[in-house]
């Protein structure tokens, strides 16, 4: 079976703090190894610090690796353009109502990545984006909606929505879960499940609760100081932990309430 | 904080030399020489010229222009510096209580002042002024540095000082008659100084009243008073030394239109009568003069933001 | 989640409606708008509300009072000049090229420096460099100089003061926008924008420029006040307009050597200035608070 | 609290302020303009004159403000001879000249300084005659410099004025501003220096003030000449003030910093004559505004369209508008005051419609933009010429003439005056001497230039001899007829429209007394005495 992501030699050295880096460290990244297949889910997790933001937006196509290389379907990512990276891989950003246009209807913000993406035609965009509505869940009505009309787990819907449109192979979710109250994350995961299981799309989760990431994850990646110290498959990570810090994620059952700016 | 000031430095020699081009066209322009040589050669000239100080001469009175621009800029700068003092007097108690009692009548009122002085222009302001001593019998002098009394040798070109310097031949009176003759423009720059130094004034203690370690302040049980003297004060101040660094070429600006009303003689009033009698190379070296100032003074006033609060750090290499 | 139709229209506005409802709330914005309105109405049309010409000399009537004090006649309601011209008649002669030369100003001002600034920050690097330095040099040049420097260049005219007091307002709205879109461009919104793959206009124009509003009506209406106050200020020097054209600063210097027997002459043009600011500043005001309201 | 306490005595030292120019022995004097020069003998302008001749200098006569005859100065007495071909002066003794920074004099005035100070204006050779002379100003063209030819050095205290041919004006003209005597002491350490031309800005005179300093082509300070040989001044200090703007200058007399002020703004006049604290001095003078025609050019060179171009301008509204209360409107070049005046010339009245219909008897092209000239700056003899050209212009417009009011500053009208291309153009003139041809030649003289005064370029024969053979004439009722004849024959020709005779007016506080102004010569602080202010 072909490799669907495939992180080879993936290196970044800062110079400056990058701009769009909002916990601004500066540690050095890499190098770094690791795949994903088809339909899995993958999470990094990590003290905060530890490099998973950064990755992610380098996979995401939001930070340019200084060495390595990330394939996608063997192909190398560095040659993708613009439409074929957003349709292969898409991120959901940590909270929803900063990263969704405050003067944008919801329909504006879905369609976008429809107009800029692919040849569809407005008929087309429409049936897309409603179902694609009707596969996170939501009614049609909110289409006229601003993002401050809606509750956070709608937000998160329309996030999730936006992330799904362009039916990509890879989505990307940066800690997600960590605005949401208790009772809502394990709706949002159930719902990701459940879209995992209908579309078959692969996930990369970044979190730091081991909680929620069994539950859901497939294989887990610890990160450390920009560094993976363990990768393995969820049950190995959760049943036989290597590394110190792996160790002490376990042990901070509790959930953690605290918001990370 | 050395990579900082290279930086800052940097930022003031590109900055100077742009400055410097300008000039030079003007000078240029204004000489309507006809050489044949490149730009090249006549800008090195020119800024050989600048560096020795040679900035040329004069056409009215044959004196050299630099020396002419310093003294009638020192005035300027005089007027600038009383104004800038009366206002923050009257700004600062003003500001701070607006603040206090945001969205209150009181700060209604204050503002509604400020805005007052925001609207009215300078120049006609001057000229109302200058009508005093008329219409409500207020003997202040309305027209010219000092009374031509007087004689007092140009020393520093500041002429408080130079009054004070001559003390010997007049006492104080001099420098009473300089101070009199100060009143009247220095209200009227200080009127739109003040406006904005309210609206600062009140922004910043607005932004550090709702901050947490006021908040905590309050908690201690600390009053009102103390809190704005220990915490408010010295917070609200850089930005606000930050804004009028951002305004200074906006209060240059006024002051020369007064002085032009009040025909003391500063900048405003050589740049004029230079013009009006065609002596245009008055203009490349008012250019370097003030902008020089002005760009001085400001780096001058980031290093000390800078030394004050290393948190602005950041704003400051944004410019902002 | 059931949702009724009607409450849902009546739920959904969009920003600038929203913005506008919570506008119309506002009594001194509201006010200040109709005085808006109104400015720029006799500006417009000052020929169908004023009965006379601003040329025209009544021989019989030199240096009338205003019509309510005594003297006065109510055929020329704020009295005449000294060359029996109608003081109001010239007032809104005044007013056509202050506040038209305000506005007009801030209109190529604010598309000039938004193409530049918005560029700037868009393609960073040497090309951005070279701006903020130059901006710097520039900023650093007193407004008045910068005025003097031009009208020394091209000579006294009305349109070599807008030209100069353009110059000047500039380099500080370039600067204004360039700070806002800066602060902007580091919102995830844009950053998820950028990701969908859209293109720098198409950022600028959904992404960037709803959300800057509030910066730049204030931006906006720092530029008019400045405008305004240096158009009169040149016009009062003698380097604005040229008679027979006046213009409110020009007004108040062809009447200072009145001011003793008519001082009115001198008082309405003033004035006339203090109103358009007060005004426009007011209505700038309360749209910026609506506009931040609207966000919260 | 300490800076509420400073701004407090900042303010308290504001209301308390006690202006300066209080002291007794220092009087400002506010003028409209800094002198061209300190010597009257180069410059004419309103300002030079007010500077120097009664100040600096002494002439040889003078003339009694109130008796207008001549009475000694310099010379204590003077002998006509038979033929009235010559005048012998008798000179003053003990007479010192200034001692100042730059000069400190040897000797007494005496005939050399006569000699020296006439030789420049006269001889051509004279090593001073062509030392500061821009240009072919009014004195060096004066025919006076004709009819003297010779000034002979008797003794030390004697000398002789010969002349070619009998001249009526002479001692008028040795009364004039011009006729001012320098040291020729001075003149000769100016030369063995070798800068000749400081003689006309640092200057030594006899005269009851010395120089002291010249700033900034604003201010000019004189000290009292201690050694003055009349009755010495009381002031000590005179101080010159150059303040444009007329308002500026009655505002700086209300706020104390002026003791005097030339020309208060006209249009303030009636609002300064109800103020107790300050008195208005005012004198007719043969100054006059004036609108002239271009006769050399079409269509202005026929007398039909000058005429009813004067139809068609309102002058008594200009003269209300502009004038104020500082002038009398006048139909004549002349003034009626002088002797020479015709009571009997012809007038012309405003009549508009009179003016159209013979405006369209001579084919007048109506589509054509009549130009009206204008100075950018003001004059004593027009406090505002925009305002009169707006006047005219509405005027104009009234009878369907379109025109278009250009302004110019000093350097550009010449320019544009000498090129003639212009149609009409809002002047006028100063006068210094009283005498009908200080008037008549410089505005109507075939040799006059544009720039000496014939704005109209006006060239008549007639006229020409007129003025000619009247200057020469020793019968006083001849010339008087003459200038009768000339009088009419202008009425009927009309190259000027005569706008108003101007007054020559001053301002001072009631605490100044003993002032006097002349309206040909200058002002005089020489008696001047101020009562400390309160």
């Amino acid at each position: 079976m072909q490799t669907l992501l495939n992180v080879s030699n993936l290196c970044k050295n800062y110079k400056r703090s990058a701009r769009f880096s909002s916990s601004g460290f500066r540690k050095a990244l890499g190098p770094l190894n690791f795949t994903l297949e088809r339909g899995k889910t993958l999470a990094i997790v990590g003290e905060s610090g530890a490099g998973k933001s950064t990755l992610v937006q380098i996979i995401a196509g939001l930070i340019k690796p200084s060495s390595g290389e990330i394939y996608v379907k063997d192909k190398p990512l560095s040659t993708f353009s613009q439409q074929e990276r957003c349709t292969s891989i898409r991120m959901i950003f940590q909270d929803p109502s900063s990263s969704l246009n405050p003067k944008a209807t919801i329909g504006r913000i879905l369609a976008a990545p429809l107009e800029l993406n692919t040849p569809l035609t407005l008929d087309g965009r429409k049936k897309q984006i409603l179902d694609t509505l009707n596969l996170v869940g939501l009614l049609p009505d909110y289409l006229d909606f601003y993002p401050n009309m809606l509750s956070g787990i709608q937000q998160h819907q329309v996030a999730m929505a936006r992330a799904l449109i362009l039916k990509p192979d890879i989505i990307i979710a940066d800690e997600i879960l960590a605005s949401l109250d208790i009772s809502l994350r394990f709706k949002i995961v159930n719902l990701l499940l459940n879209i995992q299981e209908k579309i078959g799309v692969s996930f990369i989760f970044v979190a730091h609760n081991m909680n929620l990431v069994r539950h859901m994850s497939d294989q887990i990646v610890v990160m450390e100081n920009g560094m993976i110290v363990e990768n393995n498959t969820t049950e190995k990570i959760y049943k036989f932990p290597q590394s110190a810090v792996t160790k002490q994620l376990l042990q901070s059952h509790q959930p953690h309430y605290r918001k990370e700016r | 904080m050395l990579k900082y000031l290279f930086r800052r430095l940097n930022l003031l020699l590109i900055t100077a030399f742009i400055l410097t081009v300008i000039a030079f066209m003007l000078q240029h322009w204004s000489s309507s020489s006809i050489d044949n040589r490149n730009y090249f050669m006549l800008y090195g000239d020119y800024m050989a010229n600048i560096f020795q100080g040679h900035w040329g001469i004069s056409s009215i009175d044959q004196r050299p222009l630099l020396n002419k621009g310093l003294i009638a800029f020192a005035s300027t700068l005089e007027l600038c510096f009383v104004a800038c003092i009366t206002s923050i007097i009257m700004a600062f108690p003003l500001g701070i209580l607006a603040g206090l009692k945001r969205n209150g009548v009181i700060d209604y009122a204050i503002m509604s002042i400020a805005l007052v002085g925001l609207a009215i222009p300078v120049f006609w302001l001057a000229i109302i002024m200058t009508m005093l001593p008329n219409s409500i019998g207020i003997s202040l002098p309305v027209d010219g540095n000092i009374s031509l009394v007087f004689e007092v040798p140009v020393i520093s070109g500041f002429v408080l000082i130079d009054s004070l310097l001559a003390a010997d031949q007049y006492q104080m009176r001099a420098f009473s008659d300089r101070v009199a003759h100060l009143v009247l423009p220095a209200v009227v720059l200080s009127f739109f100084l003040t406006t904005e130094i309210i609206r600062l004034t009140r922004h910043a203690i607005t932004m550090v009243m709702r901050s947490n370690y006021i908040k905590a302040a309050y908690a201690k049980g600390l009053a009102t008073k103390q809190i704005v003297l220990r915490h408010v004060l010295k917070n609200a101040l850089p930005p606000i030394i930050h804004q009028i660094r951002l305004q200074l070429s906006t209060i240059i600006s006024f002051a020369m239109t007064i002085e032009i009303v009040f025909s003391s003689g500063g900048a405003g009033v050589w740049l004029l009568t230079s013009i009006q009698e065609g002596d245009y190379l008055a203009l490349p070296t008012a250019v370097l003069i003030i902008s020089s100032f002005i760009l001085l003074s400001s780096i001058i006033i980031d290093i000390v933001l800078m030394i004050i609060s290393p948190t602005k750090r950041k704003a400051l290499y944004a410019d902002q | 989640m059931l949702i009724n139709n009607e409450f849902n229209e009546d739920k959904i506005q969009s920003p600038l409606q929203y913005t506008w409802s919570i506008f119309k709330k506002k009594s001194a914005a509201i006010v200040s708008m109709w005085g808006v309105i109104t400015l720029i109405f006799f500006a417009l049309f000052a020929d169908l509300i004023v009965a006379h010409e601003p040329s025209t000399q009544y021989a019989q009537n030199l240096l009338l009072p205003p019509y309510w004090m005594e003297g006065g006649s109510t055929d020329h309601i704020l009295g005449t000049d000294d060359l029996g011209r109608d003081s109001l008649a010239r007032l809104i002669q005044g007013l056509q090229l202050t506040l038209g030369g305000g506005i007009l100003i801030t209109f190529m001002i604010s598309l000039i420096g938004s193409v530049i600034g918005a560029s700037a920050v868009l393609t960073k690097g040497i090309k951005a460099s070279i701006l903020h330095h130059l901006l710097d040099a520039l900023l650093t040049i007193p407004t008045l100089l910068t005025a003097l420097i031009l009208i020394v260049l091209f000579g006294p005219s009305y349109e070599n003061c807008l030209l100069a007091v353009s110059l000047s307002l500039l380099p500080q709205f370039i600067r204004g926008i360039y700070i806002a879109i800066e602060n902007e461009l580091s919102k995830q919104y844009i950053i998820a924008l950028q990701l969908d793959g859209a293109t720098n206009s198409r950022l600028l124009r959904f992404g960037i420029f709803p959300n800057i509003i509030e910066p730049i009506v204030t931006l906006l209406n720092r530029i008019f006040t400045m405008a305004v106050l240096e158009i009169a200020t040149l016009g009062f020097l003698g380097f604005g307009t040229q008679l027979p054209d006046v213009e409110l600063g020009s007004l108040i210097a062809s009447s200072i050597d009145l001011i003793y027997l008519s001082p009115w002459l001198v008082f309405f043009p003033g004035i006339a200035i203090f109103l358009i600011i007060i005004i426009f500043n007011v209505f700038a005001e309360g749209l910026r608070h609506s506009v931040i309201e609207g966000e919260e | 609290m300490r800076i509420i306490f400073i701004l407090t005595a900042a303010l308290l030292l504001g209301g308390c302020y006690q202006n300066e120019s209080g002291l007794s022995d220092t009087l400002l004097y506010c003028t409209e303009n800094s002198p061209q020069s300190f010597n009257p003998q180069i410059s004419h302008d309103v300002s030079t004159l007010d500077a120097t001749t009664h100040q600096l200098y002494n002439r040889l006569i003078k003339i009694d403000p109130t008796s207008n005859r001549f009475i000694p100065d310099l010379a204590t007495h003077w002998q006509e001879s038979e033929d009235k071909l010559s005048y012998t002066f008798f000179l003053r003794r003990n007479v010192n000249f200034h001692q100042t920074d730059y000069f400190s004099p040897t000797r007494y005035f005496n005939a050399d300084d006569v000699i020296f100070s006439f030789n420049r204006m006269l001889n051509k050779n004279h090593p001073f005659h062509s030392v500061n002379r821009v240009s072919d100003t009014f004195f060096f063209n004066h025919p006076f410099t004709d009819l003297v030819s010779d000034i002979i050095k008797i003794d030390a205290y004697t000398v002789k004025f010969v002349l070619d041919s009998p001249d009526a004006t002479l001692l008028a003209n040795l009364a004039a501003h011009y006729a001012v005597i320098h040291s020729q002491e001075y003149a000769h350490t100016l030369l063995s220096r070798g800068h000749p031309e400081k003689i006309d800005f640092y200057p030594v005179g006899t005269g009851p003030y010395k120089f002291k300093n010249f700033q900034s082509s604003r201010v000019t300070r004189y000290l009292a000449h201690d050694l003055y040989w009349g009755e010495k001044a009381a002031v000590k200090n005179l101080i010159y003030d150059v303040t444009a703007n007329n308002t500026k200058r009655y505002t700086k007399l209300l706020s104390g910093e002026c003791d005097v002020i030339t020309y208060p703004a006209a249009s303030q006049l009636s609002k300064i004559s109800k103020n107790t604290d300050v008195v208005i001095s005012s004198q007719p003078t043969a100054n006059i505004a004036l609108w002239s025609f271009n006769t050399s050019r079409e269509p202005f060179d026929q007398v039909e369209v000058r005429r009813a171009l004067s139809n068609a301008v309102d002058q008594k509204t200009i003269v209300d508008a502009v004038f104020f209360e500082s002038a009398n409107a006048t139909d004549t070049l002349l003034a009626k005051q002088s002797w020479a005046f015709n009571p009997r010339s012809t007038h012309i009245d405003y009549q508009p419609d009179d003016s159209l219909t013979s405006l369209k008897e001579t084919d007048y092209d109506f589509t054509k933009k009549l130009t009206i000239l204008t100075p950018s700056d003001n004059s004593v003899f027009n406090p505002n010429f925009h305002k009169t050209a707006e006047l005219i212009q509405a005027n104009l417009f009234d009878i369907g003439i379109d025109s278009e009011i250009i302004s110019l500053s000093h350097a550009e009208l010449e320019k544009h005056l000498l090129s003639g291309d212009y149609d009409t153009f809002i002047t006028g003139i100063n006068i210094h001497i009283n005498d009908p041809d200080n008037l008549f030649r410089p505005l109507l003289s075939c040799d006059s230039t544009v720039l000496e005064g014939n704005s109209s370029r006006w060239c008549s024969p007639q006229v020409q001899q007129l003025l000619d053979s009247t200057l020469i004439e020793s019968s006083f009722i001849k010339r008087v007829k003459n200038y009768y004849q000339l009088q009419k024959i202008i009425q009927e020709q009309r190259p000027y429209f005569p706008i108003a005779h101007v007054l020559r007016m001053d301002a001072f506080n009631k605490n100044i007394s003993g002032l006097l102004v002349n309206p040909l010569t200058g002002i005089n602080f020489q008696n001047v005495r101020k009562i400390e202010a309160q």
